[in-house]
């Protein structure tokens, strides 16, 4: 008992010499050496995506052309950022139509979860991932059009694959051409009218302001500083 | 969003701003540097004397209240410089720690702002003064208001008796060291104030988690501090620097083993003490958004953010003084300063020139030091509450008090046998030489394990 | 507070306050680096001005301690009041009084009252209450004893004895903790190796006995 | 040099630190207020001793008593700290009115 107490404590002061001795050495390894990074954005040699590593997990993409319609992406998803609806086609009773695919991105964890049980591969990680927004509901992205909807892709058993376009084309056009910048869709409440401004209780204590402002539905632009807009601040 | 394809372009400013700026971030600091160099010898009475007599002046004709006014004024001169040195450095040090940071995570940083981003700090310094104060409406409004000048008054009492030179010390108190650790106690007593007082449970935590550490680090520091205390026989900052000698056998941290265990103790104790990584704790970033200084903005922070940053060069000032010789001139002894002084009511130029050496051999062990604390920052990551409370009370206490007992046999051995210290120092000395070549040779080894090579460009 | 000009002054005040100690400093018990000639100290008026200054704050911290209504501002006033009284020991050549003062009072007892105050007082509150009772007596109290004391202390010819020099007391005090008053300074450690553990033990939570 | 500064000052400071410590201790319900008090008390006590030592005794002898005053303060804020701490624990409160459980 004491041998083994008495081995823990060297053994500390050991490990802490020795990590010391390899951390500093490594740190000051890169001290003199050339700093890999370069900045952000206008310096890089190409784009950021192709500088990725390869199994970046970015937006989610979703090949309309080849999805099955059979929702496993939307039950796997853990925290349901996933929304399809199914309708039949009115002009054709055995045609199936999606009439809305949508996937909020704020939501999503990039936990890839949904890309593992589709069958097509329809669904998947794409590099992109710049979409700053003004407003969080902005990042919902809308893979069917509800007017129209796209019908679903009847799977051939004997295929060996399923035809998909590039990999990250459809975000990207989406991404450039502000196409995503659509209103949410009906899973997100509609913002709630802000109570005026009187009717604010004054004095709530400020440790519970950050948590209160957490709960509130209200998104605030992101972009603000925390401390800013807290309610129970003054200005001396 | 897809990037644009357009070209960098670098923003353009007008060449006075610039000559402006360089004229604040550079003239600045020497010339403060050279300011306390002049006053703070000038402000012993006696050679406050000599001076007004050399000016044309007949200070023995001059009343009492004319007397204590121009002393007064000059003491205030010198008071209000040596904070402004501690605001620069504090500064400056800012900008040197994020460069070298971003240097030792292989990215860039601090580049964008004047000559390779030197005037982020002073930007970083107006930007915070021209930001609104904020004071939370729960706050303790005279409490909140009052603490950060706790923290600064702390900080800046350290300088009294903190040496930069041969005479070039504002007060060189006869209980310099013991002054030093006691004013730093005013620090913690405004962060608890900051916590308590800004009513916000971080802020609450950061407090008392900084009390609790710097309680419990007061102790091995204190004991550590006992060693060179005990081999220089003196409680005086002057005086502990005066008992070593200029050559690195001869200074307090190689001429006895147990001295060197008592400096990594002081040292991991300075740095619990002054909340830095890997014991910044109080203002865990992650944990405590900012610890004691949540609530606060402008003004207020930017003096926090000062102290913080000011205290590196305090912690470093005072371990080269206890440890490594302090501002001792290699070729020189005290007797060298005394000849210089000659025979006229001013000292001559000689003794000037020595201050300044001696100036420069501080500035430069205490710079040394100083980016010892920066490296270790960057280097590991925040230990756990427990974490610091273990080592504080059973690593650290424990070897203090080992180093202080075992000292004091090591003094009765060397009052026997006085050779034993040469050879203690001898022997340390080198073996610390082999164990930094050995070191570099590791960090090189690191270099070329990577494929890589040493490369000083784009820094 | 609110515009530049506050802030600037607020910065001057703090210098100000930090000058005041660093000038009297200089002035007393230290050692000058340099003596060319006759080793003098600093004008004799400005050590007059500066006891009047550290004996007000001394008197106002106390009288901050007695009447604060929070219990914080009490601390706040304790501290003025023992850095006060700590300065006020350089005046009479107890240097090492002095900052032994310093740092146990305000690096230890001060330290140690402010975490109490957190730990006992349910923290969300902002006033944390420290209201006295019988106030009227309580100032009756304060009126009766003061002027007793302050008439013995102003009316007895207290024996007249030339002050000496200030002089720096360390290794005197030294000596006498290792000679004439050993036998004190052992049972004052003793006592603080019982007051430690007796602390532990009364402040801990009771642990159930296995 | 001190010129017009004499003992007197320096008592009459002590006195005062005594008088507002004693009215601290007798008017507070908070135990810490109470424990405040006490060292203010105290204070006064250290600076009469360092006053009467620097101009009638001479020496170092009131100095090392008010050490030892320091040093026993220090041993009393930590005890009565402790003490507080159980009585908050137990009680729920540190207003001394309400420790009262010997009366019974």
């Amino acid at each position: 008992m004491a041998t083994t107490t008495v081995r823990e404590y060297t053994g500390a002061i050991k490990d802490t010499v020795v990590s010391f001795w390899h951390g500093l050495s490594i740190t000051l390894s890169h001290l003199v050496r050339r700093p890999m990074t370069v900045q952000y954005p206008d310096r890089t040699p190409m784009h950021v995506r192709d500088m990725l590593p390869p199994r970046y997990r970015g937006f989610l993409e979703v090949d309309a052309a080849i999805c099955t319609g059979c929702q496993a992406c939307e039950r796997a998803c853990p925290i349901g950022c996933i929304q399809i609806t199914l309708e039949k086609d009115p002009a054709n009773p055995k045609q199936r139509v999606v009439t809305q695919f949508d996937i909020d991105e704020a939501k999503c964890m990039f936990c890839g979860l949904c890309v593992e049980p589709c069958p097509t591969g329809s669904i998947q990680h794409t590099r992109e991932f710049e979409a700053s927004q003004s407003d969080i509901r902005n990042l919902v992205f809308r893979w069917a059009d509800p007017a129209t909807g796209f019908p679903v892709y009847k799977v051939d058993k004997t295929a060996e694959y399923y035809p998909r376009v590039e990999l990250g084309s459809l975000v990207r056009a989406k991404l450039e051409t502000r196409a995503w910048d659509a209103p949410g869709p009906k899973f997100f409440p509609p913002e709630p009218p802000r109570p005026p401004e009187e009717k604010k209780p004054a004095a709530k204590p400020a440790a519970a302001a950050p948590a209160a402002a957490a709960a509130a539905p209200a998104p605030t632009a992101p972009a603000a500083a925390p401390a800013a807009d807290k309610p129970t601040t003054e200005t001396k | 969003m897809s990037v644009p394809a357009i070209p960098y372009a670098p923003k353009r400013t007008a060449k006075s701003v610039v000559l402006l700026t360089l004229a604040v971030g550079f003239i600045l600091p020497v010339a403060l540097f050279g300011a306390i160099l002049v006053l703070s010898p000038l402000t012993k009475p006696a050679m406050f004397e000599a001076l007004v007599n050399q000016l044309g002046g007949n200070y023995a004709a001059w009343s009492p209240t004319a007397k204590a006014g121009a002393y007064a004024g000059a003491a205030a001169l010198l008071g209000f410089m040596l904070l402004n040195f501690g605001a620069i450095i504090s500064g400056t040090t800012v900008w040197w720690e994020m460069r070298v940071s971003s240097r030792m995570q292989s990215r860039i940083g601090y580049n964008r702002v004047g000559a390779g981003g030197f005037f982020q700090w002073i930007a970083d310094a107006v930007k915070l003064l021209l930001k609104e104060d904020l004071v939370p409406a729960e706050a303790d409004q005279l409490l909140f208001r009052a603490a950060p000048y706790f923290v600064l008054v702390g900080f800046a009492l350290t300088f009294v008796a903190l040496p930069f030179g041969e005479s070039i010390i504002a007060a060189d108190l006869n209980v310099g060291i013991f002054y030093m650790i006691s004013v730093t106690a005013l620090v913690v007593v405004g962060i608890m104030l900051a916590g308590w007082s800004s009513n916000s449970k971080w802020a609450l935590f950061g407090g008392m988690r900084s009390a609790a550490q710097v309680i419990s680090y007061e102790i091995p520091a204190g004991i550590a501090i006992m060693v060179p205390i005990l081999m220089a026989g003196t409680l005086s900052m002057q005086g502990i620097i005066r008992a070593q000698g200029p050559w690195p056998w001869q200074w307090f941290v190689f001429t006895n083993p147990f001295a060197f265990v008592a400096f990594i103790i002081f040292f991991i104790a300075q740095l619990a003490e002054g909340n830095r990584t890997p014991f910044d704790l109080p203002e865990a970033d992650s944990e405590l958004v900012a610890g004691y200084l949540s609530e606060y903005s402008s003004f207020r922070f930017a003096l926090y953010f000062l102290v913080e940053f000011g205290n590196l060069w305090v912690m470093a000032a005072v371990a080269v003084t206890l440890f490594f010789g302090g501002w001792q001139v290699p070729g020189t002894t005290l007797q060298t300063f005394q000849d210089a002084i000659g025979p006229g009511p001013l000292p001559g130029a000689a003794w000037w020139g020595l201050q300044l050496a001696s100036l420069v051999v501080f500035v430069v062990k205490t710079l040394v030091v100083l980016n010892v604390i920066v490296w270790i920052r960057w280097t590991l990551p925040r230990i756990r509450v427990d974490q610091m409370m273990t080592l504080c009370w059973k690593y650290l206490v424990p070897f203090a008090f080992v180093s202080f007992v075992a000292t004091l046999l090591w003094m009765i051995v060397v009052a026997r046998y006085p050779v034993a210290a040469t050879v203690t120092g001898g022997v340390l000395t080198a073996v610390f030489a082999v164990v930094l070549a050995v070191f570099l040779r590791q960090t090189k080894a690191n270099i070329t394990a990577a494929g890589d090579r040493v490369d000083l460009t784009h820094w | 507070m609110k515009t530049t000009a506050g802030k600037l002054s607020a910065w001057f005040v703090a210098t100000l306050l930090v000058v005041v100690f660093l000038g009297y400093m200089t002035t007393q018990v230290i050692q000058p680096a340099y003596v060319p000639g006759v080793a003098s100290t600093g004008p004799a008026g400005l050590t007059d001005v500066l006891f009047y200054v550290l004996a007000a704050v001394t008197i106002a911290g106390a009288a901050g301690v007695a009447l604060s209504r929070n219990i914080l501002y009490s601390a706040v006033g304790l501290l003025m009041a023992l850095l006060g009284a700590g300065s006020l020991y350089v005046f009479l050549s107890a240097d090492f009084v002095a900052v032994t003062q310093l740092l146990i009072y305000i690096g230890g007892v001060l330290v140690l009252i402010l975490f109490a105050v957190m730990l006992t007082n349910r923290i969300t509150e902002v006033n944390v209450s420290n209201t006295s009772f019988g106030s009227f007596g309580g100032a009756l109290l304060g009126i009766s004893v003061a002027p007793v004391l302050i008439a013995v202390v102003t009316l007895t010819p207290w024996p007249a004895r030339a002050p000496a020099a200030l002089a720096p007391t360390t290794a005197l005090i030294g000596n006498g903790f290792l000679t004439k008053w050993l036998l004190p300074f052992e049972v004052a450690s003793l006592v603080l190796l019982a007051t430690l553990v007796g602390a532990v033990v009364i402040a801990r939570k009771e642990i159930k006995a296995d | 040099m001190i010129t017009s500064i004499s003992l007197t000052h320096f008592l009459v400071v002590g006195a005062l630190l005594f008088t507002f410590g004693l009215v601290t201790v007798a008017t507070r319900r908070n135990a810490v207020g109470v424990l405040m008090g006490v060292e203010l008390i105290l204070n006064g006590a250290n600076v009469n001793f360092v006053a009467f030592n620097h101009y009638v005794t001479g020496g170092v002898s009131g100095q090392v008593f008010a050490l030892f005053v320091i040093v026993l303060a220090a041993a009393e804020a930590a005890v009565g700290l402790a003490i507080v701490l159980a009585i908050f624990q137990t009680f729920k409160t540190i207003d001394v009115r309400f420790a009262d459980l010997m009366r019974e």
